[in-house]
C-alpha cells in the first residue's frame, strides 16, 4: 500500500508540476520555475529510493503491487483500471527516470537561462517525466500507450521547443508521425492481446499466455511484432529510425534526458516487460535480435562522417539500444536492461558534456569549428573522456561491463547470437572509433582557425554538479554486475522475469568475447587518433577516399529519399489528385449530373409547351391513348 | 414532469420569442437566446441526474396524441444512447449561442432564432421514439440551416444552400418511404399499424423486407453522415457557411445519421444491417483514408477540420457497421468527443480567422510567440483531434477499432492509416499556424480573450473529463448500446457469448422513471 | 355480356347498337381531326360540338339498348351546356375580333413556355 | 326534408343570382362592395347549412344530389377557397362595373362545384362540372382588355371542351356498360358481374381518367394549365388552381373510389401511371419557370399527381389522404397566390419571380407566409403538406404501389429546386426596389386572408387529428353509398 501511494505521488508530482507551471497566470518567477520544475523530479527521486528500499526489504517473491485509482473505463467485459504496477522493472526505471530526470533538469536551470521561455520548458521537461513514469508504471497495456504517446507528444514539444526554426517544427512533426505509427502498432498490439485474452491487464495477460497461446503460435508471434513495431518506433530502430538524429533539434538536456537515457529505451523496456509474450514467440524475438543488430551496425556507420556532434551522440544511441534489442531479441533481458541503465548514465553524461561545449561555444554543435578545446575547457574533456571510453566499452568502465555481457551471452545463445556478437563486435569497434573521432576533433589538437570569441567558458555548478555525477556513475556504474561476481541487476529483476533464459556463457568464451571487443575498440581509438588526434590535415586528406560509401552514410543510407518517394510524396499526390478530380467529378459529379439531367428535361419540355391549342388537344388524345394502354395491358 | 417535452419546446419558445424582440435590439435577442439555451443545458442536466443509469430501455417517456389514427404520435423518450446526444446538443449549442453573443452577427434576431429552431430540430430528433416523429424533426432541423447558409453564408451561398438542402433530402424523402413502407409491412405481421420505435423492434421482417426497408433509410444516413462518396454537400456547405454553422453541423447533425444508424438500423432491421454490413464498413473505411489524405492537402483551415472530420465520422460509422457491443460504445463515446473536439477546433479556426483575417493555412503562422495560451489550448485540442492516447477520442476510438478487430481485424488496421494520417494532417494545421516564423499579422490580437475563453475552456474540461473517466458515459449507456446491438448480432451469427443483452427492453415505467407520460411501446 | 350483344338486332328498332357505336364513334374522331387541323376558333367549336353531339348519338342509343330515359335525359342536358359553351365561345371570339386580333388560333399562342 | 338537403347548391345558386343583381345597382358603394358581401354572406350561409346537415345521408333530387360526409366537406373546400377568392379580389384595381359579374361567376362556378360534390348520378357530376368550367372559361377572360387574359380564356374554353367531351364520351360509355347514370345502380351492376374483359368498360374507364385528368391538369393533359393560370387574372388562377382541382378529385373519388371501386384492377395502375407522369412532368418543368404563377401551375401539376397517388389506392385510406391532402394543397396554394396577388399590386412585374428578390427582407409576414407555402408543398414536416404526402405515400405502399411512392419521392427532390428557388430569391437575395408602389394595410381583407391561409397550413398539421377524423367518416362515406 505504501509503495502504490508513494508510486502514485511519484507520478503526481512532475504532472503537478507541468500543470502548476503551465497554468500559472502571468509569467511566473524564474526561481519559481526552477524549484518546481526540478523540486517535483527531485522528490520524486527520493520517493522512489523509499519504494526501491522497501521492495528490497521484501522476500523477492513478493516484490510487486499493484493498485487502481478508479476503474477507468469498463466496456463489454473489457476492464480497464487506472492502475499502477510496482514491480522491480518499473521500480527501475523509475530511478533512471527521477534520478538522472533529476540530474539533467537542474542541469537545464542553468543551461536554458538565457531562454525566453523558461517556464515553458520545464512545464514540458516536467510532462515528459510524468508520461514516462507513467509509461513505466502502467499496469495495464491501455495505460501503457497512454504514456507511450504521452512520452511522444512531450518529446514533440520538446524537439520543437524552438518552434520559430522550420528545421525543429520538421523534426518534431517527424517525431510525432513515426510515433503515432508506432502508436498504431502497439494499438493493434492491444487489439490483439483484448481479443485474446479479454483483458489488457499486465498480470492476467502474462499468468495467462503460456496456457492461451501455445509457444509459438501465430497469435504470438503477430502480437509480439506488433508490440515491436511501437517498440521500434520509440526506440529508434530500423526502418523507424530516422527521426531520432532530426530530433536533436531540441534543446541539449532535452536530447539528454528524452533521446537518450529514458525515452528511447522505453521499446527495451516494453520488449522486457512482455518477456513472457516474447518468450513464447521466438520469431518475433528473432527479429527483436536481427533489427537491433541490423541497426546498431547501420546506425553506427552513419554516426562515424557527421559533423554535428550532437547528431554524432544520436547515431550513437540509434547504435546502443540496437545492441539492447539484440539482447532482448535474444531473451537476455536482465542484460538488456543493464545496458539500457549504463547507456543512460554514459549517454546522459556525453549529451550533457556536449551540451556544456556548445553552451561554452554559444550554440556552436559543429565538430568543423570546433578543435583543441581540452585546454579550454578541462572539465569537460575529461568527463567527454569518461563518456567516450565508457560507451567504447573500455574497462573497468560501466559500457564494459553491460556490452560486454551482452556479447559474450550472446555468444552462448545459439546460431543467432553469435551472428549478433560479431555484429556487436564489429559495432563496438565502429563505435570506438566514431566517439574518438568525435573526442579528438573536439578536444584534441589544435584550437580552431581564429580561435573563440567569444572565449569559451567553464559553466557553472548547476551544469557541473550533474556532469560529474554522470561521470562518477559512467566510471564505476559498471560494477553493479560483474561476471563471476554480484549480479546485482539481473537479481533484482528476476521476479519480474521470470522466463530468464538460462544462457550462461562460458568462462572461455567470455573471456575471448571481452577480448575481442576490447582490443578492436583499443585498435579504433588508435586510429581514431591517428587520423584526428593532430589536427584536420590529415583529417582532409583522407577524406576523398571511400566517395561513395561516404555519400551514402552521410545520406543516411538513403532512408529519408525513399520514405519521401515511396510513402510521402505519393500520399500527397493522392491527396491533391483526390482534390483536383474525385470531389469535383465523382462525388459533386452524380449531383451535377442528376441536377443538369432535370434542367434538361425542363427545357425540353419548356420546348414542347409552344403555346398552340393542337399540341395541347394531341397531347390530350395521346394521353388517352397511353392511358388506355395501360388500361388494357395491366387488367 | 415531462422533461424532454420541455426540453424541446424551451428553445421553439426562445425562437419566437425573437419575433416580439423589437427590430435593432440586440441585447434583447442575445438574452432571450442565451436563456433559452441555457435553460435547455440546465434542464436536460437535471435530466441526466435523474437519469437510470443501468436501465437498457426507454426512460423520461412523454406521449401525447397528434393524429393517432394514421399513427402520428408525440412520443418522446431517451435512453443510454440518446441521452448523450442530448447533454451534447444542449451543450453545444449553449456553447454556439455564447460564441454568437460575443460576436453578434448580421441581423441578429433572425440568425438566434434559427439557432433555436435548429437546436428544437435536433432535440426533438434525439428523443422521437416514433419513426415519424423522427422524420419530422429530421427534416425540420434541415431549414434553419438552410437558411444560416443560404442567409449569412459566403459569396456561394446560394448554391452551397440548395445543394446541401437537396441532397439530404434525397437520402430523407426515400426514408419516408422506408418508414411508411416499414409500418405497413410490419402492420401485415403483427397486425398492428403503428411507427412506434419500440413495437417495431419486435418485428420479425423477412431477410429481403429488412434489406429494402433498411435501403431507405441508410442513404438518408450516409448523406447527413456523411460518408464517402455522399459527402457532395458537404465541401460547399462547409466552406460557404458562417463558422458556427459549420460546426454545429460537424458536431452535432452529423450525429442524426449515426443516430440514425443505432436507434433504427440495428434494432429495427438486424437483418439488413447484417447484409449492409460490409458495404458500410468499406465506405467508412473509404471516408476514413479519403476524408484524411483530402484534408491532409486542404489550404484553408476549416476545410481541413472539415475533412478530418469526414474521416472522424467515418470511424464512429465503422464503429456501428462493426455490430459488436464494444465497437458501438466506441461510436457512442467518439460522438460525443467528436462533437465536442470539433467544435472546439472551429471555435480556434473562427478565432483565428476573424483576428487575423485570413483562413489559408499557408498565410497564417508563427501565432504561438506572442498567443501561448491560444497555442496551448489548440495544442490540446489538435492532440484530441487526432486522437493521442490519453486524450478522449481515443477512448472512443480504441473500442470501435477493438470492437472491429474482434471480427474485422482488417478493417481496424485499415482505419489505423486514418489514426497515423490524423496526426499529419492536424499538425500541419497546427504547426503552421502556431509555430514557424511569424506570418499574418500581428499575433498579439490573435490571444484568447475572455469571449473565448467561455466557448473553449467548458470544451476543454469536458474533453478531460471524458478522457480521465470514460466510464461515466459508457457506464450509463452500455446497456442501452448492448440492447442495440444484440440483434444485428444474432443476425450476423455472432455466437451468444459474445450477444450481452438477449431481451429487447420496453420502456421504463412512469412510475420508476420521473416521466409523465405512458409508454408507447409494445410488450414482449 | 354486353359486347356479345352488341351485334343481335333491338327488337324494337331493328338498329343494332353496335350501328350507334359506330355512328359516334365515327364523329367523335372526326370532331377530334378538326381540333386537331382546324384554325379558326369558329370552326375549332364546331368540332367540339360534333364530338358532344357523338357523346349524345351514344347515349341515345345505349339509352334505347337499355330501355331506360336517362340517358335520353342526359343527352337534353348536354345540349344545354353545349349550347351554353358555344355561347361563351362566341362572346370569346367576339371580343378577340375587337381587339382586332386574327381569328386564328395558332396565333393564341403569347402564352407558352 | 329531402329538398332541404340540396339547400347549399341552391343557396349558393341564388347567392350568383343576387350577386349579379347587386351589381347592377345604381349606387356605386354598393355596386362596388354589395356583390362580393352579398356573395361571401350567401356562401357563408350555405356553408353554415352544409354543416348542419353534416352527419346526415340524405338523397335529393332524385338520386341527383345527396347529403353525406364527403358532399359536405367538399362544400366547405369550395367555399372557403371561393370566399379566399372574393376577399383577395378586394380592391382589384380592375373595374368596379365588373364586380358583379366576376362575384356571381365566382359563386356560379361555386354552385357547380357543390353538385359535384355531392352528385348521385352522372349527369349531374358532368352538369356540375360544366357549370364550373363554363363560368370559369368567362372568368379567366374578365379581363377582355388584356391579350392574355383573352387568350386563355379562349385557349381554355377550346381546349376545355375536348376534355369536357372525352369525359361526356367515356360518361356515355359508362352508362352504356351498365344501363344506368345512377352511381348507386352503376356499382351495384359492377359488382354482380365480370367485367374484366369488357372493352366498353374500358373505354369509359381510359375516357373518364382523360376528362377528370384534364380538369385535374394531369399530365399528360395538363398542357393547358401553365397558359391559362398564366393569362387569367391571378385571383381566378387561384381560385382555379384550388377549387377546380378540388372538383376533378372529388368526381375522381365519386366515381372511381365508388362504383368502380369493385374493378379497380382495371384502373389502378393506368391513374398510377397519370400520377407519376404528372408528378415528373410538373416538377421537372417547374425548374425552369421565371413566372410565378406559371411555376405554381406547374407545381399544381405535380400536386394533383400526388393526389393521385391517392386516388390510385382505391382505398378509403387513399381516399382520406386525398381529402387531408386536398385541405392543405388549398391552404399552401392560396396562400401563395396570395403574396404573388399582395406583390402584383405593389409592382408591375408582381409575377415575376425576380421582383420578389429580397422580398423577405422587407417584409418578413409576407415573405413568412410564402416560405410556409413553399416549405409545405415541396413536404417539409412538421407543415400540413408533409403530412398529407406521408398519407398519400401509406396509402400506395398499402397498395404496395411501391414504385408510385419513390417516383412520389423523388419528384419531391426535385421540386426542391423551384420551392426553394422561391424562398432563396426571397430571403438571400439582393434587396429589389425598397420604395413599393403602396402598401397594404395590414388590416385589409387581402392580408387577412393571406394570414389566414398562413394559418390554416400550420393548424391543419397541428390539429391533424381531428381533422383526419372528418377526413376519414367523409370517404367512409363513398364506400356506402
Amino acid at each position: 500500500m505504501l509503495i502504490t501511494t508513494l508510486a502514485w505521488i511519484v507520478l503526481g508530482l512532475p504532472l503537478a508540476g507541468a500543470l502548476l507551471l503551465s497554468l500559472w497566470p502571468g509569467e511566473p518567477d524564474r526561481n519559481l520555475s526552477r524549484v518546481i520544475g526540478v523540486g517535483t523530479v527531485a522528490l520524486g527521486f527520493v520517493l522512489t529510493t523509499i519504494v526501491f528500499f522497501d521492495l528490497l526489504s521484501r522476500t523477492p517473491s513478493h516484490r510487486h503491487a499493484t493498485n487502481a485509482l478508479w476503474q477507468w473505463i469498463n466496456v463489454d467485459g473489457l476492464h480497464i483500471d487506472l492502475a499502477v504496477l510496482v514491480d522491480p522493472l518499473s521500480v527501475m526505471m523509475m530511478l533512471i527516470i527521477t534520478g538522472v530526470g533529476s540530474l539533467i533538469v537542474w542541469y537545464s536551470t542553468e543551461y536554458m537561462a538565457e531562454d525566453r521561455d523558461y517556464r515553458r520548458f520545464f512545464a514540458e521537461m516536467n510532462f515528459f517525466v510524468f508520461s514516462m513514469l507513467l509509461l513505466v508504471l502502467a499496469a495495464n497495456f491501455f495505460f501503457l500507450i497512454v504514456g507511450w504517446a504521452f512520452v511522444g507528444l512531450a518529446s514533440y514539444l520538446l524537439i520543437g521547443y524552438y518552434y520559430e526554426k522550420p528545421s525543429a517544427v520538421a523534426a518534431a512533426k517527424k517525431a510525432f508521425v513515426i510515433n503515432v505509427i508506432g502508436d498504431a502498432g502497439l494499438v493493434l498490439a492491444a487489439f490483439l492481446i483484448a481479443k485474446t485474452f479479454g483483458s489488457l491487464d499486465y498480470a492476467q495477460v502474462f499468468a495467462t499466455a503460456p496456457t492461451r497461446l501455445g509457444g509459438g503460435s501465430f497469435t504470438a508471434e503477430m502480437i509480439c511484432l506488433l508490440l515491436f513495431v511501437g517498440c521500434a518506433a520509440k526506440s529508434a530502430q530500423i526502418p523507424l529510425h530516422t527521426w531520432l538524429p532530426d530530433a536533436m533539434e531540441g534543446p541539449t538536456p532535452v536530447s539528454a534526458l528524452i533521446h537518450a537515457a529514458t525515452m528511447v529505451t522505453a521499446g527495451v523496456y516494453l520488449v522486457v516487460r512482455c518477456n513472457v509474450l516474447f518468450h513464447l514467440a521466438p520469431y518475433a524475438s528473432d527479429y527483436v535480435a536481427i533489427t537491433g543488430a541490423v541497426t546498431l551496425l547501420v546506425a553506427a556507420s552513419i554516426a562515424i562522417v557527421q559533423e554535428d556532434i550532437k547528431r554524432v551522440l544520436a547515431w550513437s544511441t540509434v547504435s546502443q539500444i540496437g545492441y539492447m534489442m539484440v539482447a532482448a531479441g535474444l531473451g537476455l533481458y536482465s542484460q538488456a536492461m543493464f545496458h539500457l541503465l549504463m547507456h543512460a548514465f554514459f549517454k546522459a553524461l556525453l549529451f550533457l558534456t556536449a551540451g556544456v561545449v556548445i553552451h561554452a561555444l554559444s550554440g556552436e554543435q559543429s565538430l568543423n569549428r570546433m578543435g583543441g578545446l581540452h585546454r579550454l575547457l578541462k572539465f569537460a574533456s575529461f568527463a567527454m573522456l569518461i563518456g567516450c571510453l565508457a560507451i567504447s566499452g573500455i574497462p573497468p568502465f560501466s559500457g564494459f561491463f553491460s556490452k560486454d555481457e551482452i556479447l559474450s551471452t550472446a555468444m552462448a545463445a545459439g546460431p543467432l547470437g553469435v551472428v549478433c556478437a560479431v555484429a556487436g563486435i564489429i559495432g563496438a569497434a565502429m563505435t570506438a572509433f566514431y566517439m574518438f573521432r568525435m573526442y579528438f576533433r573536439a578536444f584534441g589538437g589544435p584550437q580552431r582557425e581564429g580561435g573563440y570569441h567569444p572565449h569559451p567558458h567553464m559553466s557553472g555548478l548547476a551544469m557541473a554538479i550533474p556532469v560529474g555525477v554522470l561521470a562518477v556513475l559512467a566510471t564505476i556504474g559498471g560494477f553493479l554486475q560483474v561476471p563471476w561476481g554480484r549480479q546485482l541487476v539481473t537479481d533484482w529483476l528476476a521476479p519480474a522475469i521470470p522466463d530468464q533464459s538460462s544462457v550462461e556463457a562460458s568462462a572461455t568464451v567470455e573471456w575471448l568475447t571481452s577480448l575481442a571487443s576490447v582490443s578492436v575498440a583499443a585498435v579504433a581509438i588508435g586510429i581514431a587518433w591517428w587520423l584526428f588526434g593532430a589536427g584536420p590535415e590529415r583529417r582532409l586528406k583522407y577524406a576523398h577516399t571511400l566517395a561513395g560509401l561516404r555519400h551514402v552514410l552521410l545520406e543516411q543510407w538513403l532512408f529519408d529519399d525513399a520514405y519521401e518517394s515511396v510513402i510521402i510524396q505519393p500520399g500527397r499526390d493522392l491527396g491533391d489528385a483526390a482534390i483536383r478530380t474525385a470531389e469535383p467529378d465523382l462525388t459533386q459529379g452524380i449531383v451535377t449530373a442528376a441536377a443538369g439531367f432535370s434542367m434538361a428535361g425542363a427545357r425540353g419540355l419548356h420546348r414542347v409547351q409552344g403555346g398552340l391549342v393542337r399540341t395541347y388537344a394531341f397531347a390530350l388524345i395521346a394521353g388517352a391513348a397511353i392511358v388506355g394502354l395501360v388500361v388494357v395491358l395491366a387488367r | 414532469m415531462p422533461w424532454l417535452t420541455i426540453i424541446i419546446v424551451i428553445p421553439l419558445l426562445a425562437a419566437l420569442a425573437m419575433f416580439i424582440v423589437p427590430e435593432g435590439d440586440v441585447g434583447t435577442a442575445r438574452l432571450v437566446a442565451a436563456l433559452g439555451a441555457g435553460l435547455t443545458l440546465v434542464m436536460s442536466v437535471l435530466m441526466l441526474a435523474n437519469f437510470h443509469r443501468d436501465f437498457p430501455g426507454p426512460q423520461f417517456v412523454d406521449h401525447a396524441g397528434w393524429a393517432t389514427q394514421v399513427g402520428l404520435d408525440w412520443i418522446v423518450w431517451v435512453d443510454g444512447i440518446s441521452i448523450w446526444l442530448i447533454m451534447l446538443t444542449t451543450g453545444l449549442f449553449a456553447i454556439a449561442v455564447a460564441y454568437l453573443c460575443f460576436r453578434t452577427p448580421d441581423r441578429p434576431r433572425a440568425f438566434l432564432a434559427l439557432i433555436m429552431l435548429a437546436e428544437m430540430g435536433l432535440l426533438g430528433l434525439f428523443s422521437s421514439g416514433n419513426l415519424v416523429l423522427f422524420y419530422v424533426f429530421w427534416e425540420l432541423m434541415l431549414v434553419p440551416f438552410y437558411f444560416m447558409i443560404g442567409m449569412w453564408g459566403g459569396a456561394g451561398r446560394k448554391l452551397a444552400s440548395i445543394k446541401f438542402v437537396i441532397y439530404t433530402m434525397v437520402g430523407s424523402l426515400l426514408m419516408l418511404v422506408s418508414i411508411v413502407a416499414t409500418a405497413v409491412i410490419a402492420h401485415g405481421i403483427t397486425g398492428v399499424y403503428t411507427f412506434d420505435i419500440v413495437a417495431l423492434r419486435n418485428v420479425d421482417y423477412t431477410r429481403p423486407e429488412s434489406i429494402w426497408l433498411l435501403a431507405g433509410f441508410l442513404l438518408a444516413f450516409v448523406i447527413k453522415l456523411p460518408l464517402w462518396p455522399f459527402h457532395g454537400w458537404l465541401p460547399d456547405a462547409y466552406r460557404e457557411s458562417p463558422i458556427v454553422v459549420v460546426a454545429l453541423l460537424a458536431a452535432v447533425v452529423s450525429k442524426a445519421g449515426v443516430y440514425g444508424l443505432l436507434r433504427i438500423g440495428l434494432p429495427l432491421f438486424p437483418r439488413g444491417m447484417a447484409y449492409f454490413q460490409y458495404p458500410i464498413i468499406l465506405l467508412a473505411l473509404v471516408s476514413i483514408v479519403y476524408g484524411s489524405l483530402v484534408a491532409w492537402r486542404q489550404p484553408t483551415m476549416r476545410m481541413l477540420v472539415g475533412y478530418s472530420s469526414l474521416a472522424h465520422l467515418g470511424f464512429i460509422a465503422l464503429g456501428i457497421a462493426a455490430i459488436d457491443p464494444q465497437a458501438a460504445q466506441g461510436a457512442v463515446l467518439q460522438m460525443v468527443n467528436h462533437g465536442v473536439v470539433v467544435v472546439a477546433a472551429f471555435a480556434i479556426v473562427g478565432i483565428i480567422a476573424t483576428r487575423t483575417g485570413k483562413e489559408d493555412i499557408d498565410d497564417i503562422g508563427g501565432l504561438a510567440a506572442r498567443a501561448p495560451w491560444l497555442s496551448g489550448i489548440f495544442l490540446v485540442v489538435t492532440m484530441a483531434s487526432l486522437a493521442i492516447p490519453g486524450s478522449n477520442s481515443f477512448a472512443g476510438e480504441f473500442f470501435i477499432l477493438s470492437g472491429t478487430f474482434r471480427h474485422d481485424w482488417w478493417a481496424a488496421a485499415i482505419a489505423m492509416i486514418g489514426v497515423v494520417y490524423a496526426s499529419v494532417y492536424m499538425l500541419r494545421l497546427y504547426q503552421s499556424s502556431m509555430n514557424g516564423p511569424a506570418r499574418g499579422g500581428d499575433p498579439r490580437r490573435v490571444e484568447l480573450r475572455v469571449r473565448d475563453v467561455v466557448v473553449l475552456v467548458p470544451l476543454i474540461a469536458v474533453m478531460l473529463f471524458i478522457a480521465l473517466w470514460p466510464q461515466v458515459l459508457a457506464g450509463a449507456s452500455s446497456a442501452s448500446v448492448n440492447a442495440a446491438v444484440a440483434p444485428a448480432q444474432v443476425a450476423v451469427g455472432r455466437p451468444p457469448s459474445e450477444i450481452r443483452s438477449v431481451v429487447l427492453p420496453n420502456p421504463l415505467p412512469a412510475t420508476v422513471s420521473s416521466a409523465s407520460g405512458v409508454t408507447g411501446g409494445a410488450s414482449q | 355480356m354486353l359486347i356479345g350483344t352488341l351485334s343481335t338486332h333491338h327488337q324494337a328498332t331493328g338498329v343494332p347498337l353496335s350501328w350507334y357505336l359506330a355512328l359516334s364513334g365515327a364523329m367523335f374522331l372526326l370532331g377530334l381531326l378538326g381540333v386537331l387541323i382546324r384554325r379558326n376558333p369558329l370552326l375549332l367549336l364546331l368540332a367540339v360540338e360534333l364530338m358532344l353531339n357523338a357523346s349524345n348519338i351514344a347515349l341515345v342509343g345505349f339509352s334505347r339498348y337499355w330501355n331506360v330515359s336517362d340517358g335520353q335525359i342526359f343527352a337534353l342536358v348536354v345540349m344545354v351546356v353545349a349550347a351554353a359553351e358555344v355561347v361563351i365561345g362566341l362572346g370569346l371570339i367576339v371580343a378577340v375580333y375587337r381587339q382586332r386580333l386574327a381569328l386564328d388560333v395558332d396565333a393564341l399562342s403569347r402564352l407558352k413556355g | 326534408m329531402n329538398t332541404l338537403a340540396a339547400a347549399p347548391p341552391i343557396i349558393v345558386a341564388t347567392t350568383a343570382l343576387l350577386a349579379l343583381m347587386a351589381g347592377l345597382f345604381p349606387q356605386r358603394l354598393v355596386r362596388r362592395e354589395g356583390p362580393t358581401v352579398i356573395a361571401i354572406v350567401g356562401m357563408l350561409v350555405a356553408a353554415v347549412m352544409s354543416i348542419l346537415l353534416w352527419g346526415n345521408r340524405i338523397v335529393a333530387l332524385g338520386g341527383g344530389y345527396r347529403i353525406d360526409h364527403l358532399s359536405v366537406l367538399f362544400n366547405l373546400i369550395f367555399i372557403g377557397c371561393a370566399v379566399i377568392t372574393l376577399l383577395l379580389s378586394v380592391n382589384e384595381s380592375s373595374g368596379v362595373d365588373r364586380r358583379g359579374e366576376y362575384a356571381a361567376l365566382v359563386t356560379t362556378a361555386t354552385a357547380g362545384m357543390i353538385l359535384v360534390a355531392g352528385a348521385g348520378d352522372l349527369i349531374m357530376i358532368f352538369l356540375g362540372i360544366e357549370i364550373l368550367s363554363v363560368a370559369l372559361y368567362v372568368l379567366c377572360a374578365l379581363e377582355l382588355w388584356r391579350e392574355r387574359s383573352l387568350e386563355s380564356g379562349l385557349k381554355y374554353l377550346i381546349v376545355g371542351a375536348v376534355g369536357s367531351s372525352f369525359l361526356l364520351y367515356g360518361l356515355a360509355f359508362l352508362f352504356g356498360t351498365t344501363g344506368s347514370v345512377n352511381l348507386t345502380k352503376i356499382g351495384a351492376s359492377l359488382t354482380q358481374a365480370s367485367f374484366n374483359t369488357e372493352p366498353l368498360l374500358w373505354i369509359a374507364v381510359t375516357l373518364i381518367i382523360v376528362g377528370l385528368g384534364f380538369k385535374a391538369s394531369a399530365a399528360p393533359f395538363h398542357m393547358w394549365t401553365p397558359d391559362v393560370y398564366e393569362g387569367a387574372p391571378t385571383p381566378v388562377t387561384a381560385f382555379m388552381a384550388t377549387a377546380t382541382k378540388a372538383v376533378a378529385f372529388v368526381a375522381f373519388l365519386r366515381i372511381f373510389a365508388g362504383p368502380l371501386i369493385d374493378i379497380v384492377h382495371t384502373w389502378q395502375i393506368a391513374i398510377g401511371v397519370v400520377a407519376a407522369v404528372s408528378i415528373i412532368i410538373g416538377n421537372v418543368a417547374a425548374l425552369v419557370q421565371t413566372n410565378l404563377k406559371r411555376m405554381l401551375a406547374y407545381s399544381s401539376i405535380a400536386q394533383a399527381g400526388y393526389l393521385l397517388i391517392g386516388v390510385a389506392a382505391g382505398t378509403v385510406q387513399g381516399a382520406q389522404a386525398v381529402l387531408f391532402y386536398l385541405l392543405a394543397y388549398a391552404a399552401m396554394t392560396l396562400a401563395a397566390f396570395a403574396v404573388v396577388i399582395i406583390r402584383e399590386r405593389e409592382v408591375d412585374n408582381g409575377e415575376d419571380l425576380a421582383s420578389f428578390s429580397g422580398y423577405g427582407r422587407a417584409r418578413p409576414f409576407l415573405g413568412g407566409i410564402m416560405t410556409l407555402a413553399m416549405l409545405s408543398l415541396a413536404g417539409f414536416p412538421p407543415l400540413s403538406g408533409f403530412i398529407g404526402k406521408f398519407l398519400l405515400f401509406g396509402a400506395a405502399a398499402e397498395q404496395h404501389l411501391w414504385w408510385l411512392a419513390v417516383i412520389g419521392a423523388l419528384g419531391s427532390v426535385i421540386s426542391l429546386g423551384y420551392y426553394l428557388r422561391v424562398v432563396g430569391v426571397m430571403w438571400f437575395g439582393a434587396a429589389g426596389d425598397p420604395e413599393p408602389r403602396k402598401l397594404l394595410n395590414v388590416s385589409s381583407p387581402v392580408t387577412l386572408s393571406t394570414a389566414a391561409c398562413g394559418v390554416a397550413i400550420l393548424g391543419f398539421a397541428a390539429f391533424a387529428g381531428p381533422l383526419l377524423t372528418v377526413c376519414q367518416q367523409a370517404a367512409m362515406s363513398l364506400l356506402s353509398p
